[in-house]
């Protein structure tokens, strides 16, 4: 089989495989919005939730859910970003560094229930936040801090050293290197680090129900508890409680996400135009 | 720590509980009637907030215990000794039904026959009617208030079946039965809807009113645990919950009142 | 000035990464304190080996669910990790940019859905085709394999892609002036050349799918016994945890911590694995 | 033209942990002359060129000892800040390194790190260091164009530029032409010959002719020793060692 063959079968092989995957994507959207969609009005969008939530609406659920990102994005980011620069930049590779990358990519797969437990006895009960969108937001932080640190990581090593060097050779510090030039070039690897990570934390039910709870209300300040989209989708399919309601959470979920990634992109190429 | 700061910034703009609130936390099945409640009551009491948190019974006991919450929830037939303690007030019952798909032509089972199903004696349905196919028992995970009931009044002493499959809420179970036909489990009398069929047992039919009248053997009350006398507002949303009208909300929402 | 700024600046990064690393370690440390004692008092060996698993009778021992998990996590990567990295090879290489600009936000997407969706989907659509089609009770791991894989695509995609796009040109057009086609530039030079971003990639999705829950709950339907073909029902040790933890009082809460330790290792063991493997390879 | 010292060297040592790369070495770099360094590949040039604008420190296994002096002060004792040194000594690399960004922000971004950001103080620096460069024709009308579509020879003299808006007093090229075609490697000579006349030059190569065309004074670097140094004329016509002749009439090396 010569190479020429060779290589139009690789060529396939791989657009078989996007395809297979764009396939089971649209097939996995098409099937929530077709359940949920049918329940999404703008009234169910706007009211309050009512009878355990087989009437009314999600609005509470979706300030929760914005605040929670929000705020675990707000938390989670400078402290991976500040971590991967420590670790790239300002330690050379010795044992600690291994041992930290190591940890951050075990904790990347513990179960969000022990994150659920940590959060409710460190922050819940030991710091008095109680059930609370802080508690909540700190926790999911907490989680996703080892997915943002590790592809930071990846993201800045990535970047060629002769930037540095140059940066270097014209009189300007390390400092100046890493967020005049290096950052900038690892933004895209950073940003998906971000949207993967709050692509987690708006997804995660078992962490918030333990840590910011499930007040049906407007969370009126950070120590209000509040439940998020995600949280009352939980409910109200596993309980039981209304499977249409459910979906057209989820419907909700999927086009806010959906609308978050374009926009976090589109916002990227733009700044990245300057770079490229 | 870094995470101090953040944490003092968070004091800034959040302004303290205004209002005089208790605190709920507990049993998941009941958490969602609970929360209908409390927003009546709140309806009646503006200046009152309650919070219902979830977590399981076990969580409603152990906060309770520490004082973390106002009122714990559980919903065990016999509460664990750890539970001693506390105060115990009981709020609602809630009947539990065996259900199977409902193309499974059985309708009725006794206790003899659900003890030796459940426990793996008897595992084929051609030996109770007759539809063909190994019977697939799910059952609630350990702990859960209504697997703890179901397995002191139905198995009693005897174990559950080694092969039995397990989901961890009302809702998922109904789903798993709906979608097989040789499955066989129980849940919640309140949580029964058309797709699945609830078993006739020892002659009587699984409903909220063969409970109350206590010929309907299998059903488990529903706790609220105070740590000692509860506190003044935690006992006016407690008699709430034993006022009539509270009782006829949980009525109609498919649990069993006390009155 | 600008030198004292510089230096408060690296003294505040110092502080964050402290922090941040101590928040892991103060995790790591809330696991093991709260499962290790259990672990000492019962004895590890007993507690990993046996299969016996009933709370109410104080049999604690988690052999099947680390059969079961071991047998769910390598499903996973079967399905997820050859799919995944092909799919990210075939946009970081072979596609256009406007489809790449359509298609990564998308993909990312599925990560942002509920796992609670996925395990409906496997409950409502996949298990009743696994039972129809291929026997068994639907509930298995076959079915959580497939629903685990496509969970950690988004993750193994987008890592992978990042990686091989952030190569520099010039390894691509050096190939390629050789006379290489994509395919042998992408075996030869580009893959190599980004594995460290793809092997990370790996790892998060395999942490990724140890460490969920909620899917994985509603469809493998947890059966405490050891499991044999891939269609047989089984319960992971992460599945364990969130399935007992909201009613376990005393012993029973400690030896779901243990799980949890337990699970710690197992990731760490199945890490050095991964890394082993690819260190070997070239 | 007056023999002013720009530099002067004073047994001179750098070693990578524990393997010597430059021995002993003592030279004087005269004020606005070319001083070329030939010599075969690792004979420590480039070594060298690093020590004098300190790019050793970044690495931690490398040793530098022994005496530096640029206008009689110690660039390793006196307080000497760091990036003023780095200002002061610009350097071109072999491989031309244009940043990831338009020909502008290439420019700009050396100033920048020096605190000027007035617009009009920058145009005027981009414009005079292009012309320096003599690249101001070719790319005055397209500066917002990325510096990565430029050819080798022209991204090469945008660094060239690039070092010369910081201003500084000497610049040194480590095998600036090794991937240029004739053309543009003539052009990068002319250039270097019109900026003798404001700094010092220091030029690695191991093109011998380039050498002779260009170089003012002429040191022979061999295996981390300078084996001699003398004007350009001198060594190409009578060299002192005969291992220096052996290698410009391109016996071995």
């Amino acid at each position: 089989m010569n190479v020429r063959s060779k290589d139009k079968i690789a060529r396939f092989a791989f657009l078989l495989a996007a395809m297979v995957t764009i396939l089971i994507l649209v097939l996995i959207i098409f099937y929530v919005l077709f359940n949920g969609l049918r329940v999404v009005t703008f009234e169910f969008l706007t009211s309050p939730i009512k009878e355990m939530g087989k009437e009314g609406g999600i609005f509470p659920t979706i300030i929760s859910s914005i605040y929670l990102a929000l705020l675990s994005i707000i938390i989670a980011t400078p402290l991976a970003v500040g971590t991967a620069v420590f670790l790239t930049e300002y330690t050379r590779e010795n044992v600690a560094t291994k041992i930290i990358r190591f940890g951050a990519n075990c904790l990347a797969g513990i179960p969000s229930i022990i994150f659920g437990l940590f959060g409710f006895v460190f922050f819940v009960i030991y710091l008095r936040f109680g059930w609370s969108i802080l508690s909540g937001s700190l926790t999911l932080a907490c989680m996703i801090l080892p997915t943002i640190i590790r592809t930071s990581e990846e993201a800045i090593k990535s970047v060629s050293y002769t930037y540095k060097e140059v940066t270097y050779a014209l009189g300007g510090t390390k400092l100046q290197g890493i967020y005049k030039i290096v950052l900038p070039k690892a933004l895209p690897g950073i940003l998906t680090g971000i949207i993967l990570g709050m692509g987690r934390a708006i997804e995660e039910t078992a962490v918030l129900i333990f840590t910011a709870g499930l007040s049906i209300h407007i969370p009126t300040s950070v120590f209000s508890s509040g439940r998020s989209m995600a949280v009352h989708f939980y409910t109200l399919a596993r309980e039981g409680i209304s499977i249409e309601k459910a979906f057209g959470t989820a419907a909700v979920l999927v086009i806010s996400i959906l609308i978050i990634n374009s926009i976090s992109y589109f916002i990227m190429y733009r700044f990245m135009r300057k770079y490229t | 720590m870094l995470l101090l700061i953040f944490i003092s910034s968070g004091f800034l703009f959040g302004c303290a509980r205004k209002t005089q609130s208790i605190v709920l936390a507990g049993s998941t099945a009941f958490q969602p009637f609970a929360e209908k409640l409390a927003e009546v009551y709140m309806e009646k009491h503006p200046n009152v907030t309650i919070d219902v948190q979830g977590g399981g019974s076990a969580l409603g006991i152990m906060t309770a215990l520490q004082g973390i919450v106002d009122i714990g929830m559980a919903d065990m037939v016999k509460l664990p000794k750890e539970a001693d303690p506390l105060t115990k007030t009981i709020v609602a019952m809630d009947g539990i039904a065996i259900i199977v798909n409902e193309k499974n032509s059985i309708s009725k089972l006794t206790s003899i026959e659900a003890q030796k199903v459940f426990s793996g004696d008897i595992t084929d349905w051609s030996q109770l009617g007759p539809k063909k196919g190994n019977i697939r028992v799910i059952s609630r995970e350990d702990g859960s208030g209504t697997r703890k009931s179901f397995d002191k009044l139905v198995l009693g002493k005897i174990k559950l079946t080694k092969n039995a499959m397990y989901q961890d809420s009302n809702g998922t179970i109904r789903e798993a039965i709906k979608s097989d036909p040789n499955s066989i489990g129980y849940i919640s009398i309140g949580f029964l809807i058309p797709g699945v069929k609830p078993l006739v047992f020892d002659g009587v039919a699984p409903t909220n009113e063969n409970v109350k009248k206590g010929i309907y053997k299998i059903f488990r009350p529903v706790y609220f645990l105070t740590n000692g006398e509860p506190g003044r507002l935690a006992q006016k949303f407690i008699n709430f919950m034993l006022s009539d009208e509270a009782q006829s909300i949980i009525k109609k929402d498919g649990l069993i009142s006390i009155k | 000035m600008k030198y004292y700024l510089e230096k408060i600046i690296e003294k505040i990064i110092m502080l964050i990464a402290f922090s941040a690393i101590s928040i892991l370690i103060i995790i790591t440390f809330f696991i093991f304190k709260e499962g290790c004692p259990f672990l000492f008092k019962n004895g590890i060996l007993n507690f990993i080996l046996s299969p016996a698993w009933d709370p109410s009778t104080k049999e604690f021992g988690i052999f099947t669910m680390i059969l079961g998990s071991l047998w769910v996590t390598v499903g996973a990567l079967i399905f997820g990790v050859p799919l995944g990295i092909s799919c990210a090879i075939y946009l970081a290489e072979f596609a256009d940019k406007t489809i790449r600009g359509v298609l990564k936000p998308m993909i990312e997407l599925l990560a942002g859905i509920p796992s609670v969706v996925y395990g409906f989907i496997g409950v409502m659509i996949l298990a009743p085709i696994i039972r129809t089609y291929l026997g068994g009770p639907g509930f298995s791991i076959l079915a959580a394999a497939i629903i685990l894989g496509i969970m950690i695509l988004p993750t193994v995609i987008s890592i992978s892609m990042d990686s091989i796009m952030a190569l520099p040109r010039t390894y691509k057009e050096g190939s390629i002036a050789l006379g290489a086609t994509r395919w042998q530039t992408v075996k030869m030079v580009l893959l190599p050349a980004a594995r460290s971003g793809i092997l990370a990639g790996v790892i998060l999705g395999m942490g990724r799918a140890i460490g969920e829950t909620m899917a994985v709950i509603m469809i493998t339907g947890n059966a405490i016994k050891i499991p044999f073909t891939p269609l047989d029902s089984v319960r992971t040790m992460t599945s364990n945890i969130a399935l007992e933890m909201g009613y376990a009082i005393g012993d029973h809460r400690a030896a779901l911590f243990a799980t949890a330790v337990m699970l710690f290792v197992f990731i760490m063991i199945l890490n050095t694995m991964v890394i082993f493997v690819v260190k070997r390879k070239n | 033209m007056d023999k002013q010292i720009k530099i002067s060297v004073k047994d001179l040592n750098i070693s990578y942990d524990s393997n010597r790369i430059v021995r002993d070495l003592n030279i004087d770099v005269y004020a606005n002359n070319i001083l070329t360094i030939i010599g075969p590949a690792n004979s420590g040039k480039s070594s060298f060129l690093r020590a004098i604008n300190r790019l050793h420190d970044i690495n931690p296994d490398a040793k530098v000892t022994g005496t530096i002096k640029i206008d009689e002060k110690d660039i390793y004792k006196d307080d000497i800040r760091l990036y003023d040194l780095r200002k002061m000594v610009g350097m071109i690399f072999a491989t031309p390194t244009p940043l990831p960004m338009s020909i502008y922000d290439n420019l700009v971004y050396g100033p920048k790190l020096h605190g000027i950001s007035n617009k009009q103080n920058l145009s005027e620096l981009v414009e005079e260091s292009l012309k320096a460069a003599s690249l101001w024709d070719e790319v005055k009308d397209r500066l917002d164009v990325s510096a990565i579509c430029l050819s080798g020879g022209q991204q090469q003299r945008l660094c060239i530029a690039r070092a010369l808006t910081v201003k500084p007093e000497i610049i040194m090229f480590d095998e600036p032409c090794s991937g240029l075609d004739p053309i543009s490697t003539s052009k990068v000579e002319a250039t270097m010959l019109e900026l003798k006349k404001q700094y010092t030059i220091i030029l690695v190569t191991n093109n011998v002719k380039q050498a002779a065309r260009v170089g003012d004074q002429t040191a022979f670097f061999l295996m981390g020793e300078m084996v001699e140094v003398n004007k350009t004329a001198v060594v190409f016509t009578t060299p002192s060692d005969q291992r220096t002749n052996d290698y410009i009439t391109g016996r071995f090396g």
